[in-house]
């Protein structure tokens, strides 16, 4: 009967706990619709039939309805519709409290893939492995914009929101590969920001989870992603950092904002420096591409005037890497910080 | 003396014998020939026809933006254009469908007209405001329309924040265009509300107002109240998309979830300011094609008043699972309800009205027909997205698409159609085509349902809005739906070509072709400059009155 | 009739105000700034709890002042009331419904480094699951 | 009603002028007035925007908006709230002169009313100059030492939005009250026409009722 009805319906397969509920209300709410709107409907064309026009100026009799009318009018919808919204809102707070001892995934959205971490565990990309008939609860969270975790048969959505952890579960019932969707609006390649979930029965798991820990399958997930989506300007900056480390910068620079040689390259893009010779300038792209090719000619008050040239040394994709490497680097401090998301520390287990 | 409207009433359906005053009192649509005397013309029915002209025009360029993307998502892949074109498409589709053709569509053209005549006014309280509100009207138009040349925008019409202030793509000026729309908004709001105060004509108190007033009266005051929130939510997004004021940046402690409150208050009343006008023209309708008084008139006109103000308190069930916290949604879902309750009661009641009546199916009965499906289904949906759980699934997919294309733009542009084909005669003193008029009215219904149909069934597979590509399984529904738009394109463009036929052709309407006794078809039609002719008329009835004296001692209750 | 009864009204009341001379006005003008004054001077107290809610509760009657002799709504009744009257209740809604998700959202879905008093009705989702949210370290350089 | 018992000096006010589509004369001040207070409702749920984000950043960063308040300049917060007061009170006075027919106090009133609406707008920038020297400026641009609170830059973001559109409000109440002083000046206004007065004036005292609001919000708690 229900295989019947998903049919009709259009229905995907069902595949966790929280879809028999909601599907079960899905159907009664869809079958009361259908005939109420058939009661209507019919009476409706009735009407139209038995009380069509007999001649052009025909009057007709004052009809206004009782008081125990109107009171039919306004209490059975409002049954009807409040049953359902008890149902559906029951279902909701079931669905809004992962129970206790659920397992805990996080999973980072960003432009346009889906990041899984386990903790103490492996990563994936795009691929999500769970347990089959155990309860995991899922803290998303994002790294540029809003994007929204959606998988239909297991019928859970939720937000992940920048900066902020938001929290769904699901108890997947049956083995199998079941897709991601992102349902919010995240820019050009939204439609492609696609993922699945693995269910693995409770064997496979113990298999798969001995295997990640082995480093069996090295990279096996992060093959899976697609390169191409990554933001140019993110790749650029992972070039630059291999760069900066095969140049030497760190040897005088370090990245996590305290001072050595050289001032740190923590934050250091989009501040107001101040020189030597008392001139502020803001440290944007041109001044960052300079002191690489010619570092006296400004010097940072502070800091000794030590830095070879690098003109010649570094070709211009390769300076400009470098420049995008140093404005990945923001401090997390709140005037400039950039989103690096909240830590969650988990007090169970 | 032009006959008394009391006169009229007295007589159902009667044709105002021909007067000798007539020549000196024009139609206001020869009332002054040159361009300038039309557009700086301070008349409402003026302004309402410019509004006509405009909100079709808008119309055609939402559609043809509806067009582009049904056609994209004719194959699983890319078919006739980039993602971000696509992007900016369906973005267009949605900010011109709903800033410029939905939100000033009824009020602008058909309350403008029609509200002075109901209330036997002879223009509205502010006329000069009202032709400014046309002008802030286009002028927020060209802004925006100009940001769209230049680029146009991507985020989607509700502009969610923060993407909408990352986007590289041409926010600022489609957003300050939005942002200078609503001060016509809120003008024309403003304009009605008073003029339902002050201007009645005496007699009409306001229980024997015509329900289409009610409606406006409710309309305006949604205009009115939730405009301005919008307004200062799009300055922010501008300010923050051009400045960095991190108001809503995640990174400096913003809450993009406060963005959507903020955004909801207005844009979920928004879609009554859309409907409501809607409900409104139906109960003119069914009213006067079944010749029968409004079944439960008080039930209608409060159901419209709270509508409006329930409305403002269900704004929270576009964010169900946006982070929302659990107690927050469970309030919004009760109230949900509430506004479901009022729409079953209007539903009820219009059925009611065709009880013991005398239906004539003509053109906008046709399209009562269909508004009467849509408004069903749409709401019956409506309500199923407001008990929280059912719409975890469904929440931003195709299922919401055709939710709010069946109830916001099915039941809006049903009663737009209604409401051209009923008032054709009495603003242009011209006939149109009844056989071509059921054609297309049926044409379109019919379309209309193979649009959206298919796009419930995808939302049920789980098929996401705003998708360029999509995974093959649904492409079967996807061209169904396709197909179903270009059947609803031909029914619109089979009903321009008959009513411009009709407009220069058409055969000469008289005073009130329809026997109607709504109080606008008391005057002479096309009406004179000033509606009405000698010191203010007074009513007697009630409108929608069609009872012989004898029968109206012992009302029937059922 | 009943519409230039309404107007009709309207102006009888506001003729009527011209007879009490402007003394009203330096009254209301003398109580607005003894309210000023008091409500700096609690400012400054700077006290805990009722801090927020007595500056509001003075503003409140400033305004009231204000609306109701400054801009006559004591002489503009009906409809001219009703409208000022909805506006401000509008207000107060969008705040109350918009402060209720801050209140009993999911602590974590709140923007790291917020640090929100407790909210008075215990919603037992946010007891059930624990664990504390940290906000990234400010680094302070320089 | 369009005669005007009171016209008989010379050069006294002109009657006022009957719009042809209302029934009488009070019908029309009616239909003025209550479109005045629809227009103030729109501007007083405008605010509204901003005091849900008031709140609801306060609510999340106590600490922050505690020492935000403490920051502000009270001295001149509390100059400013009694220049309005008082321009408040000479607007009112206005209406009540504008009744009686008394143009030349009309003009003095508004004269009075400009004059510290100015004296509010410069005091104003005193306070937006220490802002912008200091560093406290709104989202990235803000680099302002003495307070590296989380979420602090919002509560300046929030300040600089409401005061600045409070601001606003100001100069377009005093392009308005300009307006309607010159047409006090060529003696326009009597008991039967002291429409534009009266909705002038109401206009300034919302720009009034706002500040009531926004000077304890901002300065005080």
């Amino acid at each position: 009967m229900n295989e019947l009805l998903n049919d009709i319906l259009f229905l995907p397969e069902r595949a966790s706990t929280f879809a028999d509920r909601v599907d079960t209300l899905h159907y009664f709410v869809v079958g009361v619709t259908m005939v109420a709107s058939l009661a209507v409907g019919t009476a409706a064309l009735f009407f139209f039939f038995r009380y069509r026009r007999r001649k052009p100026a025909q009057t007709t009799e004052y009809v206004v309805p009782s008081v125990k009318t109107e009171f039919l009018f306004v209490s059975l919808p409002l049954i009807f519709f409040l049953t359902w919204f008890a149902i559906g809102y029951r279902d909701f707070v079931f669905y809004t409290t992962p129970p206790k001892d659920a397992m805990d995934v996080y999973v980072m959205g960003k432009q346009w893939m889906w990041k899984f971490s386990y903790p103490e565990g492996p990563n994936g990309v795009n691929v999500l492995h769970v347990p089959a008939n155990r309860p995991v609860r899922l803290l998303l969270t994002s790294r540029d914009v809003i994007h929204s975790f959606f998988v239909p048969s297991f019928r859970i959505k939720m937000d992940a929101l920048p900066g902020r952890y938001t929290q769904t579960w699901f108890e997947a019932t049956k083995p199998g590969t079941y897709q991601i969707l992102c349902t919010e609006y995240c820019g050009l390649s939204h439609s492609k920001m696609l993922g699945e979930v693995v269910v693995l029965s409770a064997e496979d798991w113990d298999n798969w989870v001995k295997e990640q820990r082995q480093g069996k399958l090295p990279n096996r997930q992060d093959a899976l992603a697609d390169l191409s989506l990554v933001p140019h300007s993110a790749r650029m900056a992972e070039q630059g950092q291999a760069l900066a480390a095969n140049q030497g910068c760190f040897k005088c620079h370090t990245v996590n904002g305290e001072p050595h040689i050289g001032p740190t390259f923590l934050g250091m893009y989009g501040r107001l420096e101040t020189m030597q010779t008392g001139q502020k300038i803001l440290v944007d792209e041109a001044f960052i591409t300079q002191s690489m090719m010619d570092p006296g000619a400004y010097i940072l008050a502070g800091f000794p005037n030590v830095m070879p040239t690098y003109q010649g040394k570094l070709t211009g994709p390769q300076s400009a890497a470098i420049v995008e490497y140093i404005k990945s680097l923001r401090t997390p401090d709140i005037r400039t910080g950039a989103s690096r998301g909240p830590v969650y520390e988990p007090l169970s287990q | 003396m032009s006959p008394s409207p009391s006169s009229i009433a007295a007589e159902p359906g009667a044709v105002p014998a021909p007067d000798s005053h007539h020549e000196h009192h024009p139609s206001y649509l020869i009332d002054g020939t040159t361009v300038k005397s039309w557009l700086l013309s301070l008349d409402h029915k003026r302004i309402g026809l410019m509004y006509l002209f405009w909100v079709l025009l808008f119309f055609l360029v939402g559609g043809i933006y509806a067009l582009v993307v049904r056609l994209e998502l004719l194959t699983p892949g890319p078919t006739i254009i980039d993602a971000m074109t696509y992007n900016r498409a369906f973005t267009m589709h949605g900010v011109v469908m709903i800033f410029l053709f939905m939100i000033p569509a009824i009020p602008g053209v058909f309350g403008n007209f029609m509200l002075p005549l109901m209330l036997g006014a002879k223009d509205v309280a502010f006329p000069r405001l009202n032709l400014a509100s046309l002008y802030i009207l286009l002028t927020g138009a060209i802004i925006a329309i100009w940001g769209m040349i230049n680029g146009g925008m991507d985020t989607g019409w509700t502009f969610y924040t923060p993407y909408s202030t990352q986007t590289t793509t041409t926010v600022a000026p489609i957003l300050f265009g939005a942002f200078i729309i609503g001060f016509s908004s809120i003008a024309t709001g403003i304009n009605f509300i008073v003029t339902t105060h002050t201007m009645r004509a005496p007699g009409i108190t306001w229980f024997k107002m015509p329900l289409f007033v009610w409606a406006m009266y409710a309309t305006s005051c949604i205009q009115v109240l939730a405009t301005p929130v919008l307004g200062l939510v799009l300055l922010l997004v501008v300010g923050e998309n051009l400045f960095n004021f991190g108001i809503f940046d995640p990174s400096r402690g913003g809450d993009p979830v406060l963005f959507q409150h903020l955004f909801w208050f207005y844009s979920h009343p928004a879609v009554y300011i859309m409907v409501l006008p809607a409900f409104g023209v139906m109960s003119e309708v069914v009213s006067a094609f079944s010749r029968k008084n409004i079944f439960g008139y008080r039930a209608i006109a409060f159901s419209s008043l709270g509508i409006a103000f329930v409305g403002f308190f269900a704004w929270g069930h576009h964010m169900f699972v946006s982070g929302q916290s659990t107690f927050d949604a469970g309030v919004f879902a009760v109230l949900t309800m509430l506004v479901g309750v009022f729409t079953a009661i209007k539903v009820f009641n219009w059925v009611g009205t065709v009880y013991k009546g005398a239906v004539d199916f003509k053109t906008p009965f046709a399209y009562f027909c269909g508004f009467l499906y849509f408004t069903v289904f749409g709401g019956m949906t409506g309500v199923a997205f407001g008990t929280a759980s059912l719409d975890v699934p469904w929440h931003d997919t195709y299922f919401v698409v055709a939710h709010f294309h069946f109830i916001m733009v099915g039941a809006t542009i049903m009663a737009f159609m209604a409401a051209l084909h009923y008032w054709f005669p009495k603003m242009f003193g011209k006939m149109y085509h009844e056989g071509w008029g059921l054609v297309s009215a049926a044409l379109i219904i019919l379309g209309f349902n193979a649009t959206f149909i298919p796009q419930f069934l995808l939302g049920n597979m789980g098929m996401p809005r705003r998708y360029y590509e999509y995974p093959e399984r649904f492409q079967n529904l996807n061209v169904a739906s396709t197909a179903g738009a270009s059947l609803l394109a031909f029914g619109f463009v089979i009903a321009a070509v008959y009513l411009t036929y009709a407009l220069i052709y058409g055969r000469r309407a008289s005073a009130n072709p329809w026997r109607s006794r709504g109080y606008e078809w008391l005057t002479e039609s096309p009406p004179p400059t000033h509606n009405f002719v000698g010191p203010q008329p007074t009513y007697d009835e009630e409108p929608h009155f069609y009872v012989e004296p004898k029968k109206a001692e012992v009302p029937d209750a059922v | 009739m009943s519409i230039a009864n309404e107007s009709l009204k309207e102006e009888r009341e506001m003729r009527e105000e011209r007879h009490t001379g402007p003394a009203k006005y330096v009254m209301v003008w003398a109580a607005l700034l003894v309210f000023t004054v008091v409500t700096v001077v609690t400012g400054r107290m700077h006290l805990p709890e009722w801090g927020l809610i007595l500056a509001l509760t003075i503003a409140t009657v400033k305004g009231t002042l204000v609306a109701l002799y400054f801009m006559h709504l004591a002489d503009h009744k009906g409809a001219n009331r009703l409208v000022f009257v909805t506006s401000i209740a509008f207000v107060a809604l969008l705040m109350a419904f918009s402060l209720f998700d801050l209140g009993t959202r999911f602590r974590p879905a709140l923007p790291s480094g917020s640090t929100p008093p407790t909210w008075p009705v215990e919603i037992e989702q946010s007891g059930r699951y624990g664990g504390k949210l940290m906000a990234p370290k400010p680094t302070m350089e320089q | 009603m369009q005669s005007n018992p009171t016209a008989d000096a010379v050069g006294a006010p002109p009657p006022p002028k009957l719009a042809m589509h209302f029934a009488s004369l009070e019908v029309q001040h009616h239909a003025a007035r209550l479109g005045m207070w629809l227009f103030l409702a729109t501007e007083i749920l405008l605010f509204a925007g901003l005091f849900t984000l008031y709140a609801g950043y306060r609510f999340l960063f106590p600490e922050a908006w505690a020492a935000g308040s403490r920051s502000l300049d009270l001295t001149m917060g509390t100059i400013n709230t009694i220049v309005l007061i008082t321009s408040s009170f000479t607007a009112a006075m206005a209406v009540h002169y504008a009744k009686e027919a008394k143009n030349k106090m009309v003009v003095l009133m508004f004269v009075l009313t400009l004059a510290m609406a100015g004296a509010f707008l410069v005091i104003k920038g005193f306070e937006y100059s220490h802002k912008l020297h200091v560093g406290a400026l709104p989202g990235f641009r803000y680099h302002y030492d003495a307070i590296q609170l989380p979420g602090a830059p919002l509560f300046f973001t929030v300040y600089w939005l409401s005061t600045g559109l409070h601001a606003f409000h100001v100069i377009v109440g005093m392009c308005v009250l300009a307006w309607i002083t010159t047409k006090a000046a060529k003696n326009q206004f009597s008991y039967h026409n002291y429409t534009a007065v009266e909705l002038g004036s109401m206009y300034w005292h919302l720009v009034d009722l706002v500040w009531i609001f926004l000077f304890p919000m901002l300065y005080l708690v």
